[in-house]
């Protein structure tokens, strides 16, 4: 469906961006005490603008779509948000504001003291963030989409070096090259298809691609670019040292909701811009490099010593399982739809489940006063509610019921059955149990007894342990989900996904 | 061929040549100076390209800024950026591998529908008239495609908070670390007392020509950027705290005038961005007015760094 | 040959040379410059379209110019933040590479 | 006249590039900043200076052979500040690089 007309509505999309935008520009005029009072009145009505959405796309099964200043493509810019995007905007909005809930008491402005560093630049790139993710999944247009890009790197690359360590300076500045290098080749892809296509935008788009060199290597490039950013393995070096070191609020947000904005767009591109490319052979090396990052995170993931960085190793595990949406919605069977829901639901119930584990990280160790895993031992008399978090969290990683992790592993899995690809199933499951793994390392140190009696650190407050913990259950209420394909995640997507691939 | 074709090739090699110096010079000084001269050599290049607005961003950019950015950061390494471990060989020949792919796809497959040659040129000169723009690129920038140039913007000011974030915490609200030139009976001070006049009088040319021929807001701003910070260097006008009221709302009046004009499009026009037809033109040249404003103060802190002086009280 | 061919293939060379040193440079300066020169001939590919694109009356498109515009000032941000990021890291530890690869322990503060 | 014009182009133009290369294997061939900077001096003031002379005719009315000197006159100028720059740090440092 090419998206020809603002429909009834539509402004909505553009509030949702515009809203942090607003934001920004007058937390910078403002300033001190301002930034965090901006935030927290934005944070609910983003939220709420974000159900909106959701709600409408749910109720009329059909995309919202807004044509920026009346010019429409391929002159001008369009938004578009279907059954995904509309998803991902509620999941982005609950996670954000959570956050937002969370950071409060770490980065407040007491009244009357000169601006805090760490609490200015906070709240600004909080929003950068999610101005930046929403034009992600609404954008329609590959330019627009590039510029979204670099929103979300600029505002997440700060959020690493936050705490201003030398370890933090250089994770910031690794992550940095990475990302740089993977706009240029996505905009090295966008400049191929303007020249072979004369239109940048995805709908558009869709109707005049044909498998053919120049489509091919476009589609390379962007596609590594993308995955630059999303810290597919063996591109993943530089977010281990970068998730962990950004501030917990901070790890939550880059770990739950940064790296999917950049596979956001690779399936907008392979599954919208450019459908007829997709073939068993591409699906494969994606599955291939997936498969990779399952097994080469959860293993390293069970050696770390730390607990943040065992949470960073584990998203490179989890981002892993996304990847198998490519090579089971290759074929041309109706059953596509179910590792499509699959994918997505990962997607999801990671988020939750990898926001609630950082937050429950971060109050642990402000609790200890340090992260080592080790050591955790008689913290859950301490903070109990912060290690049910991290628990309830662990059963989604693991693929455990109830939760939207076990769902979504379960949609996968039934997919690889039903198209006879039994190798990602090993995969799946050896990753479920190595995850298994390392969840029950930490909690086992966690419920076991202190060796030597707990110096306490910082006291913690409740409502933060409960931020935690609402974001965990959202990941296991999302295991009610009944186990079959979700229509909302197919508004807006061809017929039948894959006919087209014949 | 024809005279200038041979003209053009050697030109395009001495970009490569010093394309390559670039990215071989054993001293870091030289590569940043054989890099601010590739910097001018492609603002030609986009001359030849029939871009002129492409070529004095270029200029002023790639080959002012960027080089002014760089070689205060040579100053500060000091020429001290040690090797580090130089790859080995394999690795130098897989990545030069790739990169030859990378290079010879691209050379064959940028130009491989001769037969096409898509345009949107027509589609731009059809709603020119209707954009109240005579620059068809500016009206791509303004009218058209204005919610990118609106985000690109927002990406602007969050490097700046990037930036500003990488000062140290008690230095926060103060004065960033531009290098000042030290010796104020220089000649230097005599070039900042002349020329920011005259720069200020282009900067605004720059802007209020955009309109209809090549020109606009970036270019005007970082024109202005560079006769601020001429000034600043010479010491005629202190660094500004960036804790100061006036500086916060220099910077952000354009994007909020933008997105205010933006907004009013949904009262008054029927779409956010659009602009009422009786009004269009004053509406643009008051949003790019401002823009050019704020462009300037963000370039200008954005070179200036990240603050290192504890403001005084 | 023509003129645009001439500068198409630059510009693929200018792409291909910044790659390699974007990848095998050590020093992060020379990262950062390989980056440019990289951005330069993406853009210069963006030239090439739009002067391919020439109608309508105009000598070039101007979509892909007004692109252009665009990232050229979105990579000097980029540039500005990569120099500020490395001068910040030579200041705290003398060092303005990256390869020194300390295991990963960006935790070493108690992972606050 | 036209012939004229176009002949006086070509001789000045051919005269400005002349200076253009004798300050450039200047630069390259002098052994010490002073006199390295002396032979910038002739590319700025000679060679462009020349190059332009002979583009006046040619220019697209007043206002454009305005442009031209304009040209002409700020590259003066900063040849002229930049030189006297290097020449000073050149004398702090009392090296002769």
């Amino acid at each position: 469906m090419i998206p020809d007309q603002t429909t009834a509505n539509g402004y909505l999309l553009v509030l949702a961006i515009m809203l942090p935008v607003i934001g920004i520009l007058l937390s910078l005029a403002a300033g001190g005490r301002y930034v965090e009072r901006i935030a927290m009145v934005l944070l609910p009505v983003g939220l709420v603008i974000a159900a909106a959405i959701f709600g409408l796309v749910w109720r009329d099964q059909q995309s919202l779509v807004y044509i920026v200043g009346g010019w429409h493509p391929p002159l001008g810019v369009a938004l578009r948000a279907d059954g995904i995007s509309a998803a991902m905007m509620l999941t982005t909005a609950i996670v954000i504001c959570a956050t937002g809930l969370f950071a409060r008491g770490e980065f407040g402005q007491p009244r009357g003291s000169p601006e805090i560093r760490a609490s200015q630049v906070f709240w600004i790139l909080l929003l950068g963030i999610w101005s930046g993710l929403n034009t992600v999944v609404l954008g329609d247009d590959l330019f627009n989409l590039y510029v979204a890009l670099e929103l979300l790197t600029f505002a997440a690359v700060p959020l690493v070096s936050l705490k201003g360590y030398k370890e933090t300076i250089k994770a910031a500045l690794r992550y940095m090259l990475f990302a740089l290098f993977g706009s240029v080749l996505y905009l090295l892809g966008t400049v191929l298809i303007y020249g072979a296509y004369g239109t940048l935008d995805i709908a558009m788009l869709s109707g005049r691609v044909h498998p053919e060199p120049v489509a091919w290597i476009a589609a390379s490039l962007m596609t590594m670019g993308l995955l630059a950013k999303t810290a597919l393995f063996p591109l993943h070096l530089w977010l281990p040292p970068a998730h962990a070191g950004a501030p917990a609020p901070g790890s939550a947000v880059l770990s739950a909701l940064v790296v999917k904005g950049s596979f956001f767009l690779i399936v907008r591109l392979w599954f919208d811009a450019m459908p007829g490319l997709m073939n068993f052979a591409s699906g494969q090396i994606l599955g291939t490099l997936g498969a990779g990052a399952v097994i080469f995170g959860s293993v390293l993931a069970l050696r770390q010593q730390r607990l943040k960085l065992l949470i960073a190793y584990s998203t490179i595990a989890q981002i892993g399982y996304l990847f198998f949406i490519f090579p089971l919605t290759a074929g041309n069977e109706p059953w596509d739809s179910v590792a499509w829901t699959g994918g997505w639901l990962q997607l999801f119930s990671h988020a939750f489940a990898k926001a609630s584990m950082f937050m429950a990280a971060g109050l642990i160790a402000e609790t200890l006063g340090h992260d080592r895993i080790a050591e955790f031992g008689g913290i859950n008399r301490v903070i109990p509610i912060t290690v049910i978090a991290f628990g309830l969290a662990g059963l989604s990683l693991m693929g455990v019921p109830p939760s939207g992790g076990f769902v979504a592993k379960w949609l996968l899995l039934l997919a690889t059955v039903m198209e006879g690809q039994w190798w990602w199933a090993v995969v799946m499951l050896v990753g479920g149990l190595l995850a298994g793994g390392y969840v029950f390392m930490v909690l086992g140190k966690a419920l076991g007894n202190a060796s030597a009696p707990l110096k306490l650190a910082t006291p913690v407050s409740r409502a933060r342990e409960i931020v935690a913990l609402t974001l965990a259950l959202c990941a296991v209420l999302l295991g009610l989900v009944p186990l079959q394909p979700s229509e909302l995640l197919q508004v807006g997507r061809p017929e039948v996904l894959g006919v087209i691939a014949r | 061929m024809t005279p200038p074709f041979i003209l053009e090739i050697a030109f395009v090699i001495l970009i490569l040549a010093i394309a390559v110096g670039t990215l071989v010079a054993r001293a870091a000084f030289t590569a940043v100076l054989l890099f601010m001269i590739y910097g001018l050599l492609i603002a030609i290049a986009w001359v030849r390209l029939s871009a002129v607005d492409v070529a004095l961003t270029e200029a002023a950019i790639g080959g002012g800024l960027t080089g002014m950015l760089l070689l205060g950061a040579v100053a500060r390494l000091r020429e001290s950026e040690g090797s580090g471990e130089e790859p080995g060989l394999p690795t130098l020949l897989a990545a030069g591998t790739l990169c030859v792919l990378v290079s010879a796809a691209l050379g064959t497959l940028v130009l491989s529908r001769p037969e096409v040659a898509p345009s949107l040129a027509p589609m731009v000169m059809d709603n020119l008239a209707q954009s109240a723009l005579g620059n068809p690129v500016a009206a791509v920038l303004f009218v058209f495609r204005a919610f990118d140039t609106l985000l690109e913007k927002v990406v602007l000011l969050l490097a700046l908070i990037g930036v500003w974030s990488l000062a140290p915490d008690r230095a926060w609200g103060g004065v960033p670390g531009l290098r000042l030139y030290a010796e104020p009976s220089s000649i230097l001070v005599f070039l900042a007392q002349l020329l920011p006049p005259i720069g200020i009088m282009i900067g605004i040319y720059m802007f209020w020509t955009g309109a209809s021929y090549p020109g606009g807001a970036f270019q005007g701003g970082t024109v202005l950027a560079a006769m601020w910070l001429l000034v600043m260097i010479a010491r005629l006008q202190p660094v500004p705290a960036i804790s100061l009221r006036r500086i916060r709302l220099l910077l952000v009046v354009g994007p909020v005038i933008f997105v205010a004009i933006g907004l009013l499009g949904f009262v008054v026009a029927d779409a956010f961005l659009a602009y009422p037809a009786d009004y269009a033109k004053p509406l643009i040249i008051t949003a790019e007015a401002t823009l050019t404003l704020s462009i300037g103060v963000t370039l200008g802190l954005l070179v200036a760094g990240p603050p290192d002086r504890i403001p005084q009280p | 040959m023509n003129s645009i061919a001439l500068f198409a293939y630059c510009g693929a060379a200018m792409v291909g040379l910044g790659l390699f040193g974007l990848i095998t440079k050590p020093q992060v300066l020379r990262k950062i410059l390989a980056f440019n020169v990289l951005g330069t001939g993406v853009f210069l590919l963006f030239g090439v379209i739009a002067r391919r694109g020439a109608a309508a009356g105009l000598h070039s498109d101007p979509v892909p110019q007004a692109l252009v515009i665009t990232g050229i000032v979105v990579a000097f941000s980029a540039t500005t933040m990569a120099v500020v990021l490395l001068l910040r890291l030579y200041a705290q530890t003398g060092e303005a590479t990256l390869d020194s690869d300390d295991p990963p322990n960006a935790g070493t503060d108690g992972g606050r | 006249m036209t012939l004229t014009l176009n002949i006086f182009t070509i001789v000045a133009v051919s005269a400005g590039s002349f200076f253009f290369m004798a300050g450039t294997i200047g630069l390259l061939r002098f052994p010490d900043t002073m006199t390295r900077l002396h032979a910038l001096t002739k590319v700025d003031n000679l060679g462009l200076g020349l190059i332009v002379f002979g583009l006046l005719p040619r220019a697209e009315g007043p206002l454009g052979a305005l442009k031209l000197l304009c040209i002409w006159v700020f590259v003066q100028l900063s040849g002229a500040i930049v030189s006297q720059l290097v020449a000073q740090l050149a004398r702090r440092d009392g090296q002769q690089r």
